[in-house]
Formats: structure tokens, C-alpha cells, sequence
């Protein structure tokens, strides 16, 4: 069974990309890292980076799933 | 209450305002803090002359909700408002005002300075510097309050 | 700047207007955190109608500019403003304004919360409240707003 | 050599004892707590009053020089 999921990026990480999101379906279970790991496959997860599922934060091995916003950010600096 | 703001605000009048509707709150608060964070005009060494204020919509109230409800369950608040801009902001621009109304000083003290802490440190907003020779530069990590 | 007012004062238009009239302060802060202390209509768990407050003049000033003066020895402060009520006063009328401006959060924090202790437990300033029943009574000691 | 002072009361300290002040003269040196001694002799000085000379705290052993205001006053209770 397919499941398709919603991948945001902010500030530093957002330009550095230079997108502001992606979306992705996959079969098998992935996890935060491992989804980073399809849609950044060039690049190594920044160190600090911060990652909130559906606008909670969770660890790099939280599972993601079907209809998930996945989000994915620099330490925060507001304030 | 919490809001989140495009524009400009002027901290006072919005504490005035919001505590004469609170009706309830009338003779019976004894404390009121006021924390007002606002922009200068340097940073880090460098000269500033504006910033950008980033968030994400939706998590950003989620997470400010999340702080203001914890501090209620640690200090007898009667009452808080939070207000934080986002979008292009300039020096002396009020970026943040965090008022907390309680019966002791004690409690407000501490409320406050736990949403700040709070905010500054779980709360998504990110500021991007534009120094004056047009550079800019995201901002990289929060002090800690406390040191 | 320390003032001794015997009138009703609004905190926020006092804070604006100093603060509107520090030129050297425009762009240097980053924070700037307000205390302000207000009557309620209940103490010590009965109805409090009014209340009479004593100073000792001369004494007064000289405690709160040690006060304040102290505070600046030990944080970096950039301006502070501290106005005290004295005379008659009634349920929700302003006390105490403590406001201090710094270039940091913690040291608007601590300094205020610092002036604040200490005026409580060392300013001669003397509560007198007027029950609702018309008896009157001397406040006996303030408490540790650590606490 | 008569040495002159001026002592002051406040708050709960000047109604009870009905006055908002006194003078006093005397020859032998005195310190704040002799001074109350002197000037309220029917009362002992009630436990946590506070005594400044010159509107400056001082301990009961302080000794009062000439031309000196002295000041007797209850725990303080502003803000």
C-alpha cells in the first residue's frame, strides 16, 4: 500500500535547497532520517537539524505515515 | 491570548487594551510583567539595518500554545498575552511582548521568563539579518537568557 | 530615573514617553522588561477597600537610588525607570513600575526582579489598608517573592 | 558639650505612640538604642523595628552625634 506524505523546509535549509518543500510516496515504513535520505539524497541532514511531524517535534527515527507533513528546520532563533 | 503579527504593534496599547476587556481581571491581579524584545540596530559585531522574521504557520501557534499552557500549569497566572511579528521588521521594531497578569510577583517573574526561554528555544521562528553593505545572514542559534 | 508620585500614574504612558525620550537608547536595546504592582481588592483574605501609603520623604529617594544604583553595579543596564505611588490609593491603581532596558533578556530580567526584592524588603514605604467594614490595619511585613 | 537630635517615627510606630516625633538634648554619648530608652521610656522598643540615622540604616549600638535625625519605623511594606 502506497503512502504519500508532505516534506516542508524552512529558513536556512529552505535556501539552501532552494525549495520550499517536496512530496513523496513510498512502499515500505520509513522514518524521519530515512525520508530525508530519499528527497536530500545528495546531501548529509545538516547537524541541529530539527524535525516536527504534522507540528510536533519527534527524533530522526520517528516513523512517518500516510498523510503525514513532515517538516524539516534550523534551530529556531525567534524572539 | 496569542498572536502572531505582520505588522508593526505598539506593546502598551496592546496591554492596555487587552486588560481593560478582561473584566475578571479587575482588582484582583497584584503582579503584571512585561517582557518587550526589540530589534537594535547591530548584531554580533556587524551593524544591522533590518531583518526578516520566518515561521511556520500553524506550528508556530501550536508550539507558542504548548509553552503557555505549560507555564499555567507551573505558576498561578490569571492571565498572559503573546504577541510575536513576523515578516520584515526594522530596528527598534517590537518583535516580541510577553505580559503575564498573577495575584504575587513571584509568579510572573517566572512565568515570563520561562516563555521566553521557551520561545526562543522551541518555538519556529527564524531571523534572517540584512547587514548594511546589503549582505544577509540567517541567525544561527539563541543565547541562553540565563547567562 | 526615580520618581515618588502622590497622583494616579499610567505605567505604559510613562514607559512611552521616557523611553520616547532617550535618544541614545534608539536601536542599542534588545530588551526591555516592566514590572508593575497593583492594588488589589483583597489581602490576606479579606476585602480590602482602599489603602493609605507612607513614605519617609528624603529617605525614600536615597534607599531607591542605592537600590537602583546597586542593580547597575551588577547587570548591564542601559536605562531604568522606577516610579512609586505614595498617598491614597484604591483598588487597581498602579503602585510600582520598575521598567529596565538592556541590551540582553537576562539582565532586564534580573535587574528588575532584583529592584523589586529590595525595595520591598529594604525602601521605607509603609501600607496601611482600609478594610471594607472601615476598620484599618498596618501590613505587618511583605512576603519573599522568590517564594 | 549638649548634643541636640531629631528623632522621627513612622507608620505604625508614630500612631501608637501618638506623636510623629522628638527632640532631645543630652550630655553623655548615646547610641539608637539608649535614644529610645530616653525618649520613649514606657515602652520597650517593639521587636523588628528598623532604625536610621541620617536616612541611612543602622544597628541599635550606632552611636547619634550631634545634629543627627534619627528614624524608628516597623519592617518596611512598598511596591
Amino acid at each position: 500500500m502506497a503512502v504519500a506524505i508532505k516534506i516542508r523546509y524552512f529558513a536556512s535549509l529552505k535556501e539552501s535547497l532552494g525549495r520550499e518543500g517536496d512530496t513523496l510516496e513510498f512502499e515500505q515504513a520509513l522514518n524521519v532520517a530515512e525520508v530525508w535520505a530519499r528527497v536530500v539524497p545528495a546531501q548529509a541532514m545538516p547537524e541541529n537539524t530539527l524535525a516536527a511531524v504534522n507540528m510536533e517535534y519527534v527524533d530522526m527515527a520517528h516513523p512517518v505515515l500516510d498523510g503525514d507533513e513532515l517538516a524539516f528546520f534550523p534551530p529556531v532563533t525567534g524572539g | 491570548m496569542i498572536k502572531i503579527v505582520p505588522a508593526e504593534f505598539d506593546p502598551f496599547a496592546e496591554v492596555q487594551a487587552y486588560q481593560a476587556q478582561q473584566a475578571a481581571l479587575a482588582g484582583k491581579y497584584g503582579a503584571t510583567n512585561l517582557f518587550i524584545g526589540t530589534m537594535r540596530d547591530f548584531n554580533a559585531g556587524d551593524k544591522v539595518k533590518g531583518m526578516t522574521l520566518e515561521h511556520y504557520p500553524g506550528m508556530t501557534e501550536k508550539q507558542l500554545e504548548r509553552v503557555v499552557t505549560e507555564a499555567e500549569q507551573r505558576w498561578a497566572m490569571l492571565d498572559s498575552l503573546v504577541i510575536h511579528r513576523v515578516g520584515d521588521v526594522y530596528p527598534d521594531d517590537v518583535l516580541v511582548l510577553v505580559a503575564i497578569w498573577s495575584v504575587h510577583r513571584g509568579d510572573a517573574f517566572d512565568a515570563s521568563r520561562f516563555i521566553m526561554e521557551e520561545l526562543k528555544s522551541k518555538v519556529p521562528f527564524w531571523k534572517k539579518e540584512i547587514l548594511v553593505d546589503d549582505n544577509s545572514r540567517w541567525v544561527a542559534k539563541n543565547s541562553d537568557g540565563y547567562l
